[in-house]
């Protein structure tokens, strides 16, 4: 694999983050990394020690492409060397060098969704995907963040996404919240960002937060973990504050039963495991609310899988960058360690039900017992009867 | 070498004036020159004259061009002979697109010759940019095996054999039932000369029964087909006759045999005379039968039946030629190329209970007057009913199944023919009255309108239109005893009753059953079930996969004339074919890039080729380049973007759609 | 042919017999390779082979011999002595998924533990009591995390675990590793039963099974010169019930190091006569040792310790053991007043553990360079002389001595803490080699790299029986040597790759 | 900037393109705005092409195959039919509507139909403006 040359002269910006802290090349990151079980060459100490050597630009592009970004690596590294800000930032350096020649998966429909929505004048009909019954407003004190949500069904057919966005509304209106839906809403840029093209992302987190202040409203729920991410923790980087507490729906959940406006009143009689989103966990640091809703809903049995909250394995899929052979091994290995736990893997982000959804519809490398995928608000929805 | 630097020419044709005088070629030119990796843009009259070809030479040897943009006429005119001459010139032909800019800018909008500049430029733009992203193809060749098999040995396949015989490839020649010959054989005459069938015929069964190139296969089926580059491996079942080469032919073991006796309960009727007479369980179908070698029905044979009682046949023979101990055996026939000749069978009759096939002793379809009229048949050539007595009066109803929306859409264009000939026979051999009741007269080859001149001249009577029924339920006493046809004269506007002996139904045409047989080759069939020809109307020998042929009734219903010039033209094709030793593929397929394929077979599923496999163990899917026709179904499919159709990427078709946009928008 | 023709010509071979047997390697750009935990560097390997089970190791081995390559084993390579550097012209051989593996060559981190007890037959754990000798049969390339996360379900754990849980077994028997447990089983080598070795003949390779426990010690640290070890029995002991256990926190504070050393020392002597312990930890505190965002900081209990007024320096001291065996520890903690002495709970013993394990805690913006961050004082008396030695060699440094009180004597790990420039690590290396000079007196009962491995210093540092016996080893288990020649020289040396850091 | 609605018009090689030339050959005029890009299959016209080309500024994009049953490959067609109903929902979300998205069948020797088509998309285009993604120059 060639090595990818900037620029001679190009200050080695993403050497720069990378050395913000000291590796001791104790392998730990490489032992906990879910790629390197499967391609053993594919190894961020190595890397490190690489870009510690030679700078970023010895670093090869089949390696650049593989990294999950899932930070499995940060989160066991004793000094916590940041190395998917490192691969974020040499994909951001590649892409300015020349147009990054791995398109984003899947037939590169999410990143021209993103580049579409980052135009200025374009007025969306969001709502579609709600159906009645439910109420939504078009202002109101919680913004209902629903991202990407009404176009993944467009491509991604062996899953329903949709009815999480039910599922949530459905729960805030018993709650009595009526949450505003705009159109004018864009997509949280979250695969820009990890894929390089900064130019996007902050394009689209600009024309969100316009809306978003304009709003007046007090919170912004989602039920994505990446768009929680995003909003919560990129987005007062690049725009400053979003006058808004954002909060992902599991917290919300939690803190309504807690104060009693929410009764999960229809038993669910299911024993389920749960899957700690990389961007809801590691990224975000919320591992226990998920839980809690779980343990509120009457019926639900919780049993932890082995590697969880900071250890959790990721889906296999980040950001739609990486998705080949190898990572069939991942959601193998994943999805037998939940198949010996429950029939129902539950997860609190709509991506992570995609990719471990595709998984099953389309061959299994080894025999798997039949695991439905199923997303956390979708089960409280369900406990309302 | 994507991505560096690319050497890129633009040619741009005046097209003799089609285009210079819409298109601003100068404009367009000098628009070529500056687009990124563009080395060379000049204009010529006639691109496509040996000037232009000689320019397009020079320019790629001369700068080293590898990539060529030709903005002349549609694709479909010259790219191949572009291509051609971009390959002698020592660049890839792969790496030459077309800019469709005659048919899509100069005619289209000869009105707007600005606006059709302004396209010209973005066509050759868009493909300049597909240019930058193509790769070299290296175009990979088969050898093609030199053997042919010719399925099925009617006069069709032994036409085609003879004629690939005798051009000296090695044939094998394939027959299911015990005899070559196919239905002509059973013909009495053939139409318009009232040539015995049989005198046409079987010279042509002797030459290829003893062509040195030709080796026969009788009583033996293909049962399965494998397709690999340049070669086809066919899996033909030998039926087992259980009577040797040593037969000598004295027919004293069909003497002796007791099936089809009167006291046997064992009956069998003969195929060849289509249930007008029983056959013995060992027998030869007809006496000019080739090979000359009786054939055991185990089915209807008490040494089979009745767990070895009976071996009559093996006591009686001379030569000791019985030998119950053989069994079906798999051959494997490795050929170059296959011509599918596997004939037709007459439609049954029974499905029109209106007519009473099968109901009433004295009512025939057409095959069956041909055994009766034929001098080998069961009453040695003369017309007689069931219960042994010539007929007073026949009615032959033509369309039997035919033009009919509820049974054959289609016509079988040789039942009008064949219903004259019936008629004019019968006329002459028994004197009997003869109704022929018609919908249309087809008589279209040479010499048919003289021919239905004569038998009209012979006193038959013509009554145009379509019975409804046949009865025997008689309304007037000179219908007792008799088969009465119910039909409405058109002509005379009035519905008529005519009692007649005997009713001759002339039955449509429909194919063999062979579906079997092309599934295992992936050969389609049209509508009408024949096989599907390649193109109905300029190529109707060759098919859908190349190497296959096909000649005769198997492609749709044909009298003996074109049959023999079909099987002509299929063995010129299936010549040329195995002459040119190689055969190339097409390299514009699909493509799998192991790395990303998840094997989720996704892409096998939308493949309607059966032209890509997922590898169980090595967990990757596998295109199979012969099978595969490039139509890219499976690329939108893939979740990874492992399977790509080359030369139409997404990377490429991007482009090219880029190069194409508005320029308002900064890309 | 020339040496390097020769080479060149047989890592063609090698590659063309890799891609044959589908052996997993790279090849081309290694500068990942140059090192391993000790910042040295011999160079960069010539390849990298990853074999997943005993069968592609002897193909390897095999291959080796014939074509005269060397074979440098690497497990995890957190090793900090330089054992799994390899040298120009020789092959890394990664075994970190010896044994591991799927039928597809895939790590899987999850395992179902074969359990066995000391004659190798299988045992059920549900039914083992407390008491049993028990062993778990595990591929190389299997690490004592993962182990104890399979094992933990059925109440045990791994018997002997080294600081760095994530290191192989297959590494921390070629080092003889020391860690938790060591107290009480002694070394890794001591915990091991029984194991299976790919060695050489002068023609090829051969697989051994050695079961004779006193061999077993004596190739315990061989640093991969035997062969490469497949498999292994390692002693497994029951999770001890919290009720049965005590951890207990003693803290001292003085601006004199040397005063603080004498004291601790005398203390550690006292308690390693009467008590009985599975681990004895002690690190020093400063302000930075964890960053300030840290839950810990926030505890009731040990948040206190992480507060401290500039120019003190605080001392801890941790242990944990049986009730019984730790009962005369309050008593001989209240002889020292200066000393204060508190129990506290396992999550909390985990947690200082924790801080300790990261040698420096999570410090902010910092690297530990390695180097000096191993070496034994037999006489605890003599601790108080070489801590004020250690201060004074290091002044101005930010750095914190760490280590464990052994039966047999104080292990320290002194790592200092640079910046992550070039400047500052170079600078880090130079005062590490002014503090070995200071440190390492035999009149201080100091002795170098005695728990993390000799490395590189194999036959320089270490008894001269010890070499003997080593040289014996390797002449019996590979004749053909094969594995790690470059450490039989006697002038090998590892060059520090902190200079050439672009940083 | 020519006030011609732009088409990207994405056409079959067998029917479409085909139908293309035979509406140029007979010199039926049609609007200079309709860019053709030729594919082997309208199958092979993937969801990306169609976003793409609004992204850059096309106001419509057309799919031009075989009629059903018709096609070369059997079932390219079909398949094209299915993905386009699904990307007229996403189309008409984003804001783009869903009008600007057509898919059509002409074979190969409909040249007048092929015109016809592409008039009318023009027309309709025409009414509705230029499309709310086109940046202002």
């Amino acid at each position: 694999m060639e090595a990818l040359a900037p620029p001679a002269g190009a200050p080695d910006e993403a050497l720069r983050i990378l050395a913000q802290e000291g590796c001791i090349q104790c392998n730990k990151c490489t032992m906990n990394c879910p790629v390197h079980r499967v391609d053993v060459t594919f190894s961020p100490r190595k890397t490190i020690l690489q870009a510690y050597l030679g700078g970023s630009d010895a670093l090869s592009e089949r390696d650049l492409w593989a990294c999950l970004t899932c930070g499995e690596c940060q989160a066991v590294c004793a000094t916590e060397v940041p190395f998917p800000a490192f691969i974020r930032a040499k994909r951001e350096a590649l892409r300015s060098v020349r147009e990054r020649t791995a398109p984003c998966k899947h037939g590169g429909y999410k990143e021209i969704l993103a580049k579409i929505m980052a135009k200025p004048n374009l007025n969306q009909d969001r709502r579609g995907w709600i159906g009645d019954g439910l109420q939504v407003a078009d202002a109101g004190d919680v913004i209902y963040f629903t991202g990407c949500m009404p176009y993944l069904d467009g491509v991604f057919t062996y899953t329903d996404t949709a009815r999480i966005g039910k599922a949530a509304i459905k729960v805030m209106n018993a709650a009595g919240i009526v949450p505003m839906v705009s159109n004018a809403e864009r997509c949280c840029g979250h695969d820009a960002l990890w894929n390089g093209d900064r130019e996007t992302f902050e394009t689209l987190a600009r024309r969100n937060v316009e809306w978003i202040r304009a709003s007046g409203a007090k919170r912004l729920v989602t039920t994505c973990a990446e768009c929680y991410s995003m909003l919560k923790y990129e987005y007062p980087k690049v725009v400053g504050d979003l006058n808004v507490e954002v909060v992902h729906m599991t917290q919300l959940i939690q803190e309504l039963v807690a104060a009693g406006k929410l009764a999960f009143t229809k038993p669910v009689d299911l024993t389920v495991t749960y899957q700690d989103p990389c961007r809801l966990g590691r990224h975000s640091k919320e591992y226990d609310a998920p839980r809690a809703v779980l343990r509120a809903i009457p019926g639900v049995k919780l049993v932890e899988m082995d590697r969880i909250r900071e250890n959790s394995m990721c889906c296999g899929v980040g950001a739609y960058a990486n998705c080949d052979a190898q990572t069939k091994f991942l959601q193998q290995e994943r999805l037998e360690e939940a198949a010996s736990k429950a029939e129902n893997l539950v997860t609190a982000c709509p991506h992570c039900r995609i990719h471990f959804s595709c998984y099953l519809d389309g061959q299994p490398v080894d025999p798997l017992p039949d695991l439905k995928i199923i997303d956390v608000t979708d089960l409280a929805a369900q406990a309302l009867g | 070498m994507t991505g560096g630097t690319r050497k890129i020419g633009v040619f741009i044709c005046h097209c003799g004036g089609n285009i210079s005088d819409v298109v601003d070629v100068n404009a367009v030119r000098e628009f070529a020159a500056q687009q990124d990796e563009v080395v060379a843009s000049t204009d010529f009259r006639f691109m496509c004259s040996n000037q232009g070809q000689a320019r397009l030479q020079e320019t790629i040897k001369e700068k080293g061009l590898d990539g060529v943009v030709v903005a002349c006429c549609t694709p479909k005119m010259y790219e191949d002979m572009f291509r051609g001459s971009a390959k002698e010139a020592g660049m890839n032909p792969y790496l030459l697109e077309i800019a469709n800019v005659r048919e899509q800018c100069a005619y289209a909008h000869r009105h707007e010759p600005e606006q059709a500049t302004e396209k010209a430029k973005a066509l050759v733009a868009a493909q300049v940019a597909k240019v930058r992203n193509l790769r070299p193809l290296d175009v990979k060749t088969a050898p093609i095996h030199d053997g042919v098999a010719v399925i099925g040995a009617g006069i069709a396949g032994i036409h085609a054999a003879l004629l690939l015989g005798n051009a000296g490839h090695k044939v094998t020649l394939i027959e299911k039932s015990p005899t070559i010959g196919g239905n002509m054989a059973r013909f009495d005459k053939t139409f318009p000369t009232l040539d015995c069938a049989m005198c046409t015929l079987s010279p042509k069964m002797n030459d290829v029964f003893n062509h040195p190139n030709v080796d026969l296969m009788t009583y033996a089926e293909v049962k399965d087909a494998v397709r690999a580059p340049g070669r086809f491996t066919l899996t033909v079942v030998q039926k087992p006759r259980y009577v040797t080469d040593a037969c000598i032919g004295c027919n004293r073991c069909t003497e002796a045999c007791p099936v089809s006796g009167p006291k046997s309960p064992i009956k069998v009727e003969s195929e060849w005379n289509l249930g007008l007479s029983p056959r013995k369980a060992i027998y030869l179908p007809f006496s000019q039968a080739l090979p000359q070698q009786w054939t055991l029905d185990a089915d209807h044979c008490y040494y089979f039946q009745r767990n070895h009682t009976c071996g009559i046949c093996a006591k009686v023979c001379p030569a000791d030629a019985i030998d119950f101990t053989q069994r079906p055996e798999e051959v494997q026939v490795e050929v170059g190329a296959v011509v599918v000749a596997t004939g037709y069978r007459p439609f049954d009759a029974s499905q029109i209970p209106q007519y009473g096939f099968g109901k009433y002793a004295d009512v025939y379809h057409g095959l069956q007057v041909e055994r009766l009229l034929s001098s080998t048949g069961p009453t040695n050539g003369k017309l007689l009913k069931k219960d042994g007595t010539p007929p007073q009066s026949v009615g032959i109803i033509h369309c039997v199944g035919s033009r009919d929306e509820k049974y054959r859409s289609y016509c079988s264009r040789v039942c009008c023919m064949a219903s004259l000939k019936y008629a004019h026979l019968i006329r002459e051999r028994t004197g009997a009255r003869v109704y022929n009741f018609y919908m249309d007269m087809r008589a279209n080859g040479k010499g048919y309108e003289e021919f239905y001149q004569r038998v009209a001249s012979e006193q038959v009577g013509f009554v145009r239109g379509k019975p409804t029924r046949v009865t025997d339920q008689a309304t007037a006493p000179e219908e007792e005893g008799k088969l009465t046809i119910v039909v409405e004269d058109t002509l005379a506007g009035v519905v008529l009753r005519v009692p007649v002996d005997m009713v001759v139904l002339s039955t449509a045409m429909d194919p063999e059953d062979v579906d079997g047989l092309l599934a295992s080759l992936k050969l389609d069939k049209s509508p009408d079930g024949f096989v599907k020809e390649y193109h109905l109307k300029i190529n109707p020998t060759e098919t859908a996969v190349k190497g296959i042929f096909v000649a005769g009734c198997a492609q749709s219903p044909k009298d003996i004339t074109d049959t023999i010039a079909q099987a002509g033209a299929a063995a010129m094709s299936a010549s040329m074919f195995l002459g040119s030793g190689s055969m190339t593929l097409n390299p514009l397929v699909a493509e799998v890039n192991p790395d990303l394929c998840r094997a989720c077979t996704r892409c096998s599923e939308v493949c309607e080729f059966d032209a890509v496999r997922v590898d169980p163990e090595a967990l990757v899917a596998i295109v199979d380049e012969t099978s595969c026709e490039g139509c890219g179904k499976c690329t939108v499919v893939c979740p990874t973007g492992a399977i790509t159709v080359r030369q139409f990427t997404k990377t490429q078709i991007a482009a090219s759609i880029d190069a194409l946009a508005p320029k308002a928008v900064a890309p | 042919m020339s040496a390097v023709a020769r080479e060149q010509g047989s890592i063609d071979e090698t590659l063309a017999f890799l891609r044959e047997a589908r052996i997993p390697h790279q090849a081309g750009e290694l500068l990942g390779y140059a090192t391993d935990g000790s910042f040295l560097t011999l160079g960069v390997p010539t390849l990298v082979v990853f074999p997943k089970d005993e069968a592609e190791c002897a193909a390897l081995v095999d291959h080796a011999v014939r074509h005269g390559i060397a074979l440098v084993p690497r497990g995890t390579g957190s090793g900090t002595a330089g054992a799994a550097t390899a040298p120009p012209g020789s092959v890394l051989v990664d075994l970190e998924r010896l044994g591991a593996c799927d039928a597809r060559g895939h790590r899987r981190g999850l395992f179902a533990p074969i359990v066995v007890d000391a004659r190798g037959t299988p045992a059920d754990l549900a039914k083992a009591g407390p008491d049993d000798e028990l062993y778990v049969r595990v591929g190389a390339g299997r690490t004592s995390d993962e182990t104890n996360r399979a094992l933990a379900g059925h109440g045990w754990t791994v018997a002997v675990v080294p600081s760095s849980g994530y290191s192989t077994f297959g590494g921390n028997f070629a080092t003889n590793a020391r860690g938790s447990g060591t107290p009480a089983f002694g070394p890794f080598g001591n915990a091991v039963n029984r194991l299976r070795i790919v060695a050489t003949t002068r023609e090829g390779a051969r697989v051994l099974e050695v079961t004779d426990r006193e061999e077993v010690r004596r190739l315990a640290g061989h640093h991969g010169l035997c062969g490469l070890v497949t498999e292994l029995d390692v002693r497994i002991a029951p999770i001890p019930k919290p009720e049965d256990m005590v951890c207990a926190l003693l803290s001292i504070e003085s601006e004199d190091a040397g005063h603080l050393g004498a004291t601790i020392g005398g203390l550690m002597k006292r308690v390693a006569a009467e008590c009985r312990y599975f681990a004895g930890e002690f690190l020093f505190i400063d302000e930075g040792i964890v960053r300030p965002d840290d839950p810990i900081r926030k505890d009731p209990v040990l948040g206190g310790t992480f507060v401290l007024p500039a120019g003190r320096r605080r001392m801890i001291l941790l242990y944990r053991g049986r009730k019984e065996g730790m009962e005369a520890l309050p008593r001989i903690a209240a002889e020292f007043p200066e000393v204060a002495y508190r129990e506290i709970t396992f999550p909390q013993f985990r947690a200082l553990m924790a801080v300790r394990t990261a040698a420096t805690g999570k410090a902010l913006r910092r690297v530990n360079v390695p180097g000096a961050e191993d070496f034994i004082i037999y006489d605890p008396a003599r601790f108080g002389d070489v801590l004020s030695r250690m201060f004074a060699a290091v002044e101005g440094a930010s750095g914190r001595p760490v280590g464990h009180h052994y039966p047999d004597g104080i292990e320290v790990h002194y790592r200092p803490q640079a910046a992550v420039t070039r400047a500052d690590i170079e600078a880090a290396w130079a005062m590490i080699q002014k503090l070995r000079e200071a440190v390492l007196r035999t009149e201080l009962t100091v002795e170098d790299r005695k728990e993390h491995g000799l490395g590189l210093a194999l036959f320089r540092d270490g008894s001269p029986s010890r070499h003997e016996e080593l040289r014996r080893l390797k002449a019996e288990y590979d004749p053909a040597n094969v594995f790690c020649p470059h450490l039989l020289l006697p002038e090998i040396e590892g060059r520090f790759i902190g200079s050439s850091f672009r940083v | 900037m020519t006030e011609e609605p732009q088409v990207l018009t994405l056409c079959c090689n067998w029917c479409g393109y085909n139908a293309a030339d035979q509406a140029g050959a007979a010199k039926i005029p049609y609007s200079p705005g309709v860019r053709i890009v030729r594919l082997m299959c309208t199958g092979m016209a993937d969801p990306y092409y169609v976003l793409r080309a609004f992204e850059r500024g096309f106001d419509g994009v057309l799919v031009i195959g075989c009629h059903p049953g018709q096609c070369h490959y059997k079932s390219g067609n079909l398949q094209a039919r299915e993905q386009t109903d699904r990307l007229l929902g996403v189309v008409q979300a984003l804001g783009i509507g869903a009008e600007r998205l057509r898919m059509d069948a002409a074979s190969s020797s409909e040249g007048p139909r092929f015109a016809e088509i592409v008039n009318e998309f023009t027309e309709t285009l025409r009414k509705l403006g230029p499309s709310p993604l086109k940046e202002v120059a």
